[in-house]
């Protein structure tokens, strides 16, 4: 599971660091202690800015740089677009063997799809996009902002 | 042999449990007729249990390494069995207990510290009927006792079924639940939901079904049952001792409180608070029955391979086989519905002033296996003036032959005593 | 091979594990250090479950067949055994939970509802320790919530010891209820009894012990503690899940109250009112784990086989030998007691900054399977300031050659992170 | 274990209804329903009378009649040992043969060495044994005479 990309990242990550943002969200994941402290700022529905700051494994850290890549500039929709898809490879079992359209959608993302096989790290890829959206809804007056992951 | 239309290919079935091949005293037969007591284990569900053990025994959640990662799965695909089973809207909604008793003491705890508008208190009722295991008595009696609650019930007609005539008296706006058993464990009743159901939702009061004898024998669908909460115990449906199952619908498990806390409960911990994972988990404290849920969960395979509607089919055919013959036997008196209609595979019954005890011991010497007492469910004895009943109760290996058994040995009984 | 004083045969032990000749990850040979998650089981345990449910099933108590008889002297005989095993003055002091964390909730659970003397409620203070399992937290946090009694706690020493520096302003004659661990599970800490015993007896407050990481290792002798009530669990001592224990002082279980209620666990019941049974039966409500604690009895008989104190010095001389080498591994920090004295089989340590998921990811990897995390025991991450740990522990079974393995595989994930 | 003497005291039970006595008391059985009512009268301290009413099996029956004609005209102490040699029986889980010795004292009340093997019934043989020891402990003056068979 640990291919060379999420290493990358873990080892040097993007965008790291909190910045000012239209808010703030701050997610646990109970089983292993990993934490996330995410800002999301919007221009309108273009995403200006997601920092982050927290303590996690590779996978999670990386996971949150690989998301700062990936939607920092994108209009809000294509952003959804990204997250869903990504939720859809991580809840896949290792069932999904990503192709070039997704490969299209998630860019180094895919690098994850062998994480979908491990349960236990599941939530690890996923704390840093349920924190996103979140803060997103937060930030745009959507529901249930203050919600944990579970 | 008597052939009967509907039963099920008995012959093959009873291969697949060992324990029917067993000789007591010397030589002769089993023949088991305790199964509302509990079921016997086919090979299927045992070597589930072996080759859990074996092969991928590990403590579930939160581990990463291949074993924990195995047994996760195991554990909560039973978990998927089990839903599937009752058709429940989410499998998030089945509850892992030890037996059906803690399922029923759940609700009634989640209750007593549950706040608004849920909370039972000194202002509230809790109805629950003069049928009830004391399983679905004692819990309800403790709750009464601690907030201040009032204990209502119905009570029972001469023929062994809930006396429904006073139920806008019974179940009121001051009820908060009303718990009831869907069959009876003693009189073989099989219950009215709907009526019940019905009142209960009129007066904004949430319903809890005791479930322990339906599940094993008949198709159980919560979503059509529109109760709250279900509960069963696995040990009487081929699985395992030490699992039981509480569904509860989404949003109740949701607002309601836990009852036991530990590992696997909890969100996140400190000295000062703690918080709660969503359900099933927060009702889930400490290392789970895991074993005996991958067993259940090979119970409900073996069930659905034999086919829940063919197995009630079977039985009913046994039931009304064993009503007309016992009803030949002289001073025989069946405790509860003499009929086979609307009643489960368990019959009770009194055989002149021959104590139940000594019924019991009788057959036993002749391999006979009934049960003799109040099967746990004393105050019906008490309605119907008699100290005890013996009670025959049937399962899918059921056969006529064994209820030919029977009664030649009640003959027996009989004559000894006579 | 390592060769070390005090080792117990394991080449001819590790062949009652079936388990244990698993390969995984395409062959490589399993390496099992999770044990204070859950013990693997012998064959021993396993052939008497089967042969449980092949020859013996039936419910226990109140029935007069044979298989009746025979489970319940299996299920009743189970509890000498336990008793035995820890020395109860009394087989009736032995009640059967479903885990150590049932056991712990009913104490909870007890004191509660509890008259005078025991009642805890808002004028009284319960003490328990900063490296409590969850499940020796929450059920205390949750009686303190619903009592209005206050949560009072020591707190720990940098080299993970209890601080009893201020045992006197932590246990005062308010408290009514000292709870702690006698084996840290996360630490491996052995905590000093006697200490904390004496100055809870001094104040009259009653003293409950989690031996759940105590009794798979050690010899465990309830009279020697001196404490009111020890709890333990069946699956981390080679006995099945859905089993655990809870002993209790007679007199006390004379006279708390029951905490779940209904079938078995009564004397008489009516509608209005019950009574019930003589502990243990009062505190095992419903058709209790039968198999489980047959299981369990046979995991003590295989315990008892290979001696306590045999165990004991095997799993010291391993302890000693992990501490040795895991301290020989660059940037390891042993989290909890740094050498081998006063500590068990359990070993917490960070590894530089690399996160323990992916320490334990990278062991799995190897076959190596230990558990990462908080372990259940989240404040004691909190007080040293670290995420989680990645805990190796160790059993009857542990070679030398798998603590290096473990060592190696160190190694490794160092490289891959490094 | 239904010996012929016992299906006899079942069937012409001695000694059975209530007559007037020093002290009476109510046991119950509770796993199967055995209800007696057992009343003592004492001549100092020669039982002049046991008399008692009640449902229950056979065995409790039997054990009943079996009570009365051994206890009835006999000194306390003579009474006492009689009891607790076959609590003894009772207790022996089948292991006990009487002996001559032992039935010289038991007399009819060796029949249920038999039912001393199903330990569900040993309850029931005991039942009227145990009303009789706490009904003569409240007539004499002894302690715990509320307490009911466990
Ligand atoms: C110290 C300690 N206490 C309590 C428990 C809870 O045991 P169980 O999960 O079997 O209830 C455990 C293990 O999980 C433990 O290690
Ligand atoms: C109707 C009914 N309810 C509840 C129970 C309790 O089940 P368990 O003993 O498994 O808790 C039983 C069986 O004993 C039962 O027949």
């Amino acid at each position: 599971m640990y291919q060379e990309v999420i290493l990358d990242h873990y080892k040097n990550p993007h965008g790291r660091g909190l910045r000012d943002g239209d808010a703030e969200v701050h997610h646990v994941n109970p089983t292993c202690g990993d934490e996330i402290t995410l800002r999301v700022k919007y221009d309108g529905t273009t995403i200006t800015d997601v920092s982050y700051e927290g303590q996690g494994c590779s996978i999670s850290q990386a996971s949150a740089s690989v998301l700062n890549e990936l939607l920092v500039g994108k209009e809000l929709s294509d952003a959804q677009k990204i997250q869903e898809t990504f939720l859809e490879l991580m809840q896949s079992k290792g069932r999904i063997e990503p192709d070039d359209a997704m490969e299209e959608v998630l860019e180094d993302a895919v690098a994850f799809a062998g994480v979908s096989k491990y349960p236990a790290r599941v939530k690890c890829a996923l704390l840093s996009w349920m924190a996103w959206k979140d803060a997103t809804a937060q930030a745009l007056g959507g529901a249930d902002a203050e919600r944990k992951t579970a | 042999m008597t052939q009967l239309p509907g039963l099920l290919d008995t012959e093959a079935i009873r291969k697949d449990f060992p324990i029917l091949d067993r000789q007591v005293h010397d030589g002769r037969k089993l023949v088991y007729l305790d199964n509302a007591a509990t079921s016997q284990k086919p090979r299927q569900v045992l070597d589930a249990l072996s080759e859990y053990y074996e092969r991928y025994n590990a403590n579930v959640h939160r581990g990463v390494h291949v074993l924990a990662e195995e047994a996760t799965a195991l554990y909560e695909g039973a978990r998927d069995k089990v839903a599937e089973f009752i058709n429940a809207p989410s499998r998030d909604e089945v509850i892992f207990t030890k037996n059906a008793s803690e399922s029923l003491n759940l609700v009634a705890n989640m209750l007593g510290w549950a706040d608004e508008p849920y909370r039972v208190d000194r202002e509230t009722e809790i109805v629950i009927t003069e049928m009830e295991h004391h399983s679905n008595i004692v819990p309800w009696q403790l709750l009464a006792q601690r907030t201040g609650a009032k204990l209502k019930w119905f009570g029972l007609t001469d023929d062994g079924r809930l006396d429904l005539s006073n139920i806008d008296e019974v179940i009121t706006e001051k009820t908060k639940i009303v718990s009831f058993v869907l069959v009876s464990n003693i009189l073989g009743t099989v219950n009215p939901v709907e009526a019940i159901v019905r009142r209960a939702q009129e007066v904004g009061a949430l319903v809890c079904i005791d479930a322990s004898q339906a599940a094993p024998h008949m198709p159980l669908d919560v979503q059509a049952l529109q109760a709250d909460f279900v509960a069963f115990t696995g040990h009487k449906m081929c699985g395992p001792t030490g699992i039981g199952v509480l569904w509860g619908r989404q949003e109740l498990l949701e607002d309601l409180p836990p009852f036991l806390g530990g590992g696997e409960m909890i969100e996140t911990v400190s000295m000062h608070s703690s918080t709660y994972a969503p359900a099933p988990h927060k009702f889930e404290a400490g290392t789970p029955p895991i074993a005996q849920a991958v067993g259940l969960g090979a119970a409900i395979d073996y069930l659905n391979s034999l086919g829940m509607d063919k197995i009630l089919a079977h039985e009913q055919a046994i039931t009304e086989y064993a009503v007309r013959r016992l009803t030949e036997v002289p001073d025989l008196r069946i405790i509860g519905p003499a009929t086979a209609e609307e009643r489960g595979a368990a019959i009770s019954f009194t055989l002149g002033d021959i104590h139940p005890h000594d019924v019991g011991q009788v057959l036993d010497e002749q391999g006979i296996a009934v049960r003799v007492g109040h099967h746990c469910a004393r105050p019906v004895c008490l309605r119907y003036g008699i100290p005890a009943t013996t009670r025959a109760s049937f399962y899918l290996y059921s056969t006529p032959a064994e209820i030919d058994a029977l009664v030649e040995g009640l003959e027996h009984v009989r004559n000894f005593f006579g």
